[in-house]
């Protein structure tokens, strides 16, 4: 019997506490007319990058598509006939309506090329329309590293630079000599 | 008042026919239920407006609805089963046997003598007040039956359970 | 001036009744068939009530109702137990009383 | 004006207003919610948001109105226009201020009980209909549910009409000129007040149509319109309750300085504030708890109630 | 105040109902303060409604109070209904004072029992269904107490159920008071189909103008109505269960079967005394019951050896004096005898309870002896007890109750000498057996060692009741003594006073109190002769209870049990297990004839529920075409 009025004080006390509520400013943000502060590393759309010279960053070394928790990244490598020995993405697809922005592909890029901007507005009224090609998302920038170029720092042999050539990286060790 | 009366008994004896006839337990119930209502209409005609309403809050309200309960704890409905005991020659003998009934009762209203008939007004006070005066011992009957009845109920209810049967 | 006809009415009604009580196999409608021929019953004492001008008829009615009530409930109950028992709705078949 | 069309007039007041005001309910639970729970609620349409329900009404209207086909189809179209038939038919015998009533039964009390019992055939016939289990299973719980609800929503309402001496709902109101029975009757209105919001599926009793476990009880097979009476039926049914409430136990229309249909209106929006706060604040019952707390603590508490007023009002006549 | 009345039964029936349900969760202290305080309270009332009453005594004979009514339909509305007058007031102070008393009492004497709340409850019930036969306004209602009582009766009888002996002997006192019951339902049902109606005053009023004296409508009522009150108590042809009722717990036996209980006979009788004065015929023959009683319980209880039943004999005897009062038409006298009686039985039955108790339920007085000095409070009380029932002249209360009914007996017209003769022969005795008791137990050499006296809650009982033994009396005295009034001008407004013969003068009732003393004083003075240890005779009267014939028939009632046993018990067996062959016959007929019906009847059992259906139907068509015709 106790119990019973117990139960019934707790449920009014229950009732009031909700409503004090009236009283308390809601704390909904009204959003297309109020815009949220959004912190600039916040982690929104993703986009691919280019180095400063203009060339696309990526190389398509599948290590995004291997990092990515949800399977969103497809693409397929293939060579520039042209520059020999340069990588780049034959397609590059990102099916957002999966992609939960985790930045593990960020992470995972050792190019830099795979970046996560702060824009988030991506509705579309086609759940097709949510599926990026390489044109959608290669930007014309570098993004966040403005300096860096892949190819000058990498030790591999391009049209403008030999082995050995690259920014901080010493000649090339001749393994025949027995010089140290 | 007699228009009214007429079209609720039409409504009454033909929703009582489907009761009767259906093959389908649900729509037999919600027939009767019908049936139910069009007869607390004639019960407020006669005069006797409490019980129009009891007719439709117990009967109605309480008694259908427990039918209804039993029907659905049933479970699916043999209506093909239904259909085929319905056969035409099942109705020849209790459909003589009413006919024969309707006759005797008809000649007993027939010669019966009529009386003005004085249709009052609603006597809620007389009813409540002849139920507990002279009828008292009405009332106590009818509690005592309203318990077996719970009693009973509650026992009969019972899912009787592998174990024990 | 309504009572005649609504007597008439009633003994219709309980024809009605009888008829299915007497004609349907399946223990359901037998007990709507008793609904029904209570509910006659009914009405034939309201009418006579209202002819006579005397409450009695609506006395009776609230008895009927309840003995329709713990009727009801009980009868219910049996035709759970039957149909768990026998797996069938039949009357004919519950004739385990047979003399 | 002639009494006819007096009577017509205020069956256009009140069908009109009880259907506008359900209408308009749609909007304000969602809203009074949103702000309960610290949030806005629909404020896009209108002026406050105040006309969602007109653009839920053109979306329901629009939508397909869709059978299925392992339903039973007649039944199954008949329940849900049940539902509103009844609760329209209640607000016949309410009478809103003085000789502001439709129709002044002498029995109105008991007309009101009697559409409130015919109002669960739509739960229960429209869960059958659906053919299907968690419909099948709303339907079960609203019937369990009723039974035991609908006896002592009648045996507490007794309270008040033992002391009004009258079935009459203008009766009632005008017995209470000086005192609102709620203060003698205060487990009379508890009893009724619960067994009101069971009547309506309301929380905390809203077994049959519990979203979490039963994806909507008895409606998830409806669709379209006949969802959509389903849904005005319901808040029709809450007006119906608070309206009961404020005739039955709170005096009805009186009250000083205002015109009568004012407070009615007042003391019915308070009710109606009430019960959608109930809503945002109590969790549902477990099912079995709603049943044995209906009948082991709900219905002795009418019981006694009714015994000791039928004693005290036997011991006041002497 | 006087409108409290109804709260003199409620509040030993609350208390029932309390220690009933929760008994179990009280502690002991608990359930004693429940089980007295009710009775208790009961008394405070009745004393606030007495007061209350005797403000307009006079004026005011008689006070009315229904509750509800219990029963009404057409033609027969009981009320559940209490009537105050100078008798019922009498019975109820006597009831609740002397119950008060005896709770208090079993307080303590109970204290080990494990029964403990069980007894206080049907001591309470006890108490007041009593009540309400004594307050009773109708013939229902002081049924359902006379039911109440003896179901309370039979309940303490067996109270320790687990001695077979003892649930034979509550069955026994049930069954024989049972006959009496039946008779005395036979006698309301014939008042009520003829005057219907079963309120005491009307039907009283009704009978004296409907009936002439000595109708015989009145006179089989009349004769019904004392077969029931012989029944309950305990007179002569239904006598056979009060000294077994001794088995149950020594209070019972004090409040039941010696205070109330049994003085419920005399009590109906003298209610209904307009009915009895219609029917001369059957008052004589109360007079001779009584005298019979008396007599016969009187040498009875000579020779008892178990000082419970010598005072369940003495009892029998006292009520044979009040049965005899009533006979010769001495009502007041009859119930100023019933007054004394319930404060010295009562008193008795207490002082043999504690010396029961200090003796390990040792209940055999030749196991008894010397307890004078080991139990001085309960020796003195226990003589006050015997003094008055022996009628110590002048300062016992008994004295003058008894000397009242032997001067009515002497000088009612009502009456015969030979009578008179009896009665006197039975105060002596009444002394006789009176005192041998006392020199048994308390002189001598002591034989069981005693534990010492009992505690202060037995010891207000006793003294206060020894009080009221020894004071009573003088609410009445005659007129060659003080001549005090009080008793019977109070009883005077709801009894008829007694008419004297004529030439009944203060000579004649010197002389007649003269020989009442002699006649008292000589029992006791056989008993000291006979069994004062010391004195020659004592040995011989220690011979007395072996195994002459006489002994033996006197110890055994007179051998009423065995007559019973042989003349209904027996016969009865007899019949019913060695069934006669024609009587066989007979019903084997029966359950063939029976059995080819059935066989040809079951045929139309087919199990079908509808064909049962068509056959109601087949008949009510039938039926109506009758009805038709």
């Amino acid at each position: 019997m106790m119990n019973i009025w117990l139960y019934a004080r707790n449920l009014i006390i229950g009732l009031w506490i909700v409503f004090k509520r009236t009283f308390t400013k809601p704390v909904t943000v009204q959003y297309p007319e109020e815009r949220p502060y959004l912190p600039p590393r916040w982690r929104g759309r993703i986009v691919l990058t280019r180095d400063p010279d203009g060339e696309e960053r990526c190389v398509a070394c599948y290590l995004c598509a291997a990092a990515c928790p949800v399977d969103c990244i497809a693409l397929q490598a293939t060579e520039d006939p042209m520059a020999q020995d340069r990588r780049y993405p034959e397609f590059f697809r990102i099916n957002f309506s999966r992609c939960i922005y985790c930045g593990m592909c960020e992470e995972a890029c050792p190019t830099n090329a795979i970046q996560l901007i702060p824009d988030f507005e991506q509705s579309e009224y086609a759940r097709r329309n949510l599926v990026y090609e390489k044109e959608d998302l290669l930007i014309s920038g570098t993004g966040k590293y403005p300096g860096y170029n892949f190819y000058r720092v990498a030790g591999v042999k391009t049209r403008d630079k030999d082995k050995g050539q690259g920014e901080n990286e010493l000649p090339p060790v001749d393994v025949r000599s027995l010089m140290p | 008042m007699e228009t009214l009366f007429y079209i609720a008994a039409a409504v009454t004896v033909l929703a009582t026919l489907r009761v009767i006839t259906h093959v389908h337990a649900v729509h037999a119930l919600l027939y009767l239920v019908v049936a139910l209502i069009a007869l607390a209409l004639i019960f407020y005609l006669l005069g006797a407006q409490f019980a129009a309403a009891l007719e439709i809050i117990i009967y109605g309200g309480a008694i259908m609805v427990l039918f209804i309960f039993v029907v659905m704890l049933l479970g699916p409905l043999a209506v093909e089963q239904e259909r085929t005991w319905l056969t035409p020659g099942t109705w020849v003998g209790p459909g003589i046997l009413a006919l024969v009934l309707l006759g005797e009762v008809g000649y007993l209203i027939a010669v019966g003598d009529h009386l003005p008939v004085t249709v009052s007004e609603a006597r809620q006070k007389g009813v409540s007040i002849a139920l507990y005066g002279p009828y008292i011992i009405g009332v106590e009957l009818a509690s005592m039956l309203l318990l077996p009845g719970l009693i009973g109920a509650y026992h009969l209810g019972r899912r009787v359970s592998k174990e024990s049967r | 001036m309504l009572s005649t006809p609504a007597l008439v009415l009633a003994m219709m009604l309980f024809s009605l009744g009888l008829v299915g009580l007497l004609s349907r196999r399946n223990i359901l409608y037998m007990l709507l068939s008793l609904e029904i021929m209570l509910n006659a019953a009914s009405l034939a004492f309201i009418a006579g009530g209202a002819r006579w001008g005397q409450v009695d008829g609506e006395i009776m009615f609230l008895f009927i109702l309840t003995l329709a009530a713990a009727e009801v409930s009980v009868a219910l109950g049996i035709v759970l137990q039957l149909s768990y028992r026998f797996h069938t709705l039949d009357v004919d078949a519950f004739s385990e009383m047979k003399g | 004006m002639t009494d006819w069309s007096h009577t017509a007039l205020t069956i256009g007041v009140i069908l009109g207003g009880a259907l506008t005001l359900a209408g308009l309910l749609i909007w304000v639970e969602r809203r009074l919610l949103g702000i309960w729970q610290e949030r806005l609620g629909p404020n896009r349409l209108g002026p406050g948001g105040c006309l969602q329900s007109l653009a839920d009404m053109i979306k329901i209207f629009t939508k397909e109105d869709w059978i299925p086909p392992f339903a039973d189809k007649p039944v199954f179209v008949i329940a849900p226009a049940i539902v509103v038939i009844t609760a329209l038919m209640s607000f016949a015998v309410i009478p809103i201020a003085p000789s502001f009533v439709v129709s002044d039964l002498n029995l109105g009390v008991m007309f009101f009980l009697a559409m409130s019992s015919l109002a669960a055939y739509s739960v229960i016939i429209g869960g059958w209909a659906s053919n299907s289990k968690f419909a099948f299973l709303g339907s079960l719980r609203a019937i369990a549910q009723l039974l035991s609800y609908e006896v002592f929503m009648g045996l507490s309402l007794m309270g008040a009409v033992l002391l009004a001496g009258s079935f009459n709902l203008s009766d009632i109101v005008d017995a209470q000129r000086h005192q609102w029975f709620v203060v003698p009757q205060f487990f009379g209105f508890l009893g009724f007040f619960m067994a009101g919001l069971a009547e309506a599926h309301r929380t905390p009793f809203d077994m049959p149509e519990a979203e979490a476990e039963l994806v909507a009880g008895y409606q998830s097979e409806y669709s379209g319109m006949k969802f959509g009476m389903f849904f005005v039926g319901e808040y029709l049914s809450i007006l119906l309750l608070s309206a009961m409430t404020v005739i039955l136990f709170f005096g009805g229309w009186h009250g000083p300085w205002l015109p009568p249909v004012v407070w009615f209106v007042l003391k019915m929006s308070g009710f109606i504030v009430l019960i959608i706060l109930i809503r945002a604040t109590w969790p549902r019952f477990r099912f079995d708890q709603l049943l044995s707390f209906g009948w082991k603590v709900v219905m002795p508490l009418a019981l006694i109630n009714l015994l000791v007023t039928g004693g005290v009002v036997l011991w006041k006549a002497g | 105040m006087i409108s409290l009345l109804w709260l003199i039964p409620a509040l030993p029936l609350a208390g029932f109902l309390v220690l009933a349900l929760f008994g179990g969760r009280f502690t002991r202290q608990q359930v004693a303060w429940v089980g007295c305080g009710s009775v208790g309270t009961a008394a405070f009332t009745t004393a606030l409604v007495g007061w209350e009453f005797f403000q307009g005594f006079p004026d005011h004979e008689s006070y009315h109070q229904t509750l509800w009514n219990w029963i009404d339909t057409s033609g027969l509305t009981v009320g559940v209904s209490w009537y105050l007058d100078a008798l019922s007031l009498l019975m109820v102070a006597v009831i609740t004072g002397i119950g008060f008393l005896i709770h208090l009492y079993s307080a303590e004497y109970m204290a080990g029992d494990e029964g403990y709340a069980r007894f206080f409850a049907y001591m309470n019930l006890f108490v007041a269904a009593m009540l309400t036969l004594v307050l009773a306004d109708n013939l229902l209602l002081l049924y359902l107490g006379w039911e109440g009582v003896g179901l309370c009766s039979y309940l303490l009888i067996g109270f320790w159920y687990r001695e077979p002996e003892y649930g034979t002997a509550a069955q026994k006192a049930f069954i024989v008071t049972r006959i009496g019951d039946t008779a005395f339902a036979i006698g309301l049902f014939i008042l009520f189909t003829q005057l219907k109606s079963l309120s005491i005053q009307q039907v009283q009023s009704l009978a004296t103008e409907a009936w002439p004296v000595g109708s015989n409508l009145a006179t089989i009522v009349a004769v019904l109505f004392l077969i029931g009150a012989v029944g309950k108590s305990a007179q002569l042809p239904l006598q056979v269960w009060l000294p077994d009722a001794m088995a149950g717990p020594t209070p019972v036996s004090a409040l039941i079967h010696a205070a109330t209980m049994v003085t419920a006979g005399v009590y109906l009788i003298a209610r209904m005394h307009h009915l009895f004065a219609l029917a001369p015929l059957v008052q004589e023959v109360i007079a001779v019951i009584g005298l019979a009683t008396l007599l016969l319980a009187a040498t009875s209880a000579l020779v008892q050896q178990d000082i419970k039943r010598v005072l369940a004999y003495s009892t029998m005897s006292q009520i044979g004096y009040m049965f005899l009062a009533l006979g010769v038409g001495a009502w007041s006298a009859a119930l100023f005898h019933f007054l004394t009686h319930s404060c010295f039985k009562a008193l008795l039955f207490l002082a043999a309870g504690s010396v029961i108790k200090s003796l390990h339920h040792e209940q055999n007085i030749f196991w008894m002896g010397g307890l004078r000095r080991h139990l001085p409070w309960t020796f003195w009380t226990f003589l006050i007890g015997a003094a008055a029932m022996s009628g110590i002249p002048l300062i016992t209360s008994g004295f003058y109750s008894k000397d009242w009914i032997l001067w009515s007996v002497w000088s009612s017209p009502l009456s015969h000498r030979w009578i008179w003769y009896g009665a006197l022969l039975g105060a002596m005795l009444t002394g006789l057996y009176s005192f041998r008791l006392i020199f048994r137990v308390f002189f001598g050499e002591v034989r069981t060692q005693p534990t010492g006296e009992p505690g202060l809650a037995m010891r207000v009982p006793l003294v206060v009741l020894a009080f009221l033994a020894l004071t009573v009396g003088f609410l009445e005295m005659p007129h060659t003594l003080g001549n005090v009034t009080l008793f019977s001008q109070y009883l005077s407004h709801a009894l008829p006073t007694m008419e004297l013969l004529p030439g009944m003068d203060e000579s004649s009732e010197t002389r007649e109190q003269l020989a009442v003393t002699v006649s008292a004083l000589l029992g006791i003075g056989l008993a000291a002769i006979l069994f004062l240890p010391g004195s020659n005779f004592s040995r011989r009267g220690a011979d007395l209870s072996t195994g002459r014939p006489l002994v033996t028939l006197l110890q055994s009632g007179w051998g009423f049990d065995r007559l019973y046993d042989r003349a209904c018990v027996r016969p009865w067996f007899l019949l019913t297990r060695n069934p006669g062959e024609l009587l066989d016959r007979g019903y084997e007929w029966l359950t063939v004839g029976a059995e080819s019906c059935h066989r040809w009847m079951s045929h139309t059992q087919t199990g079908h529920v509808r064909w049962y259906a068509a056959t109601v139907v087949v008949g009510t068509l039938v039926l109506l075409g009758l009805f038709a015709m």
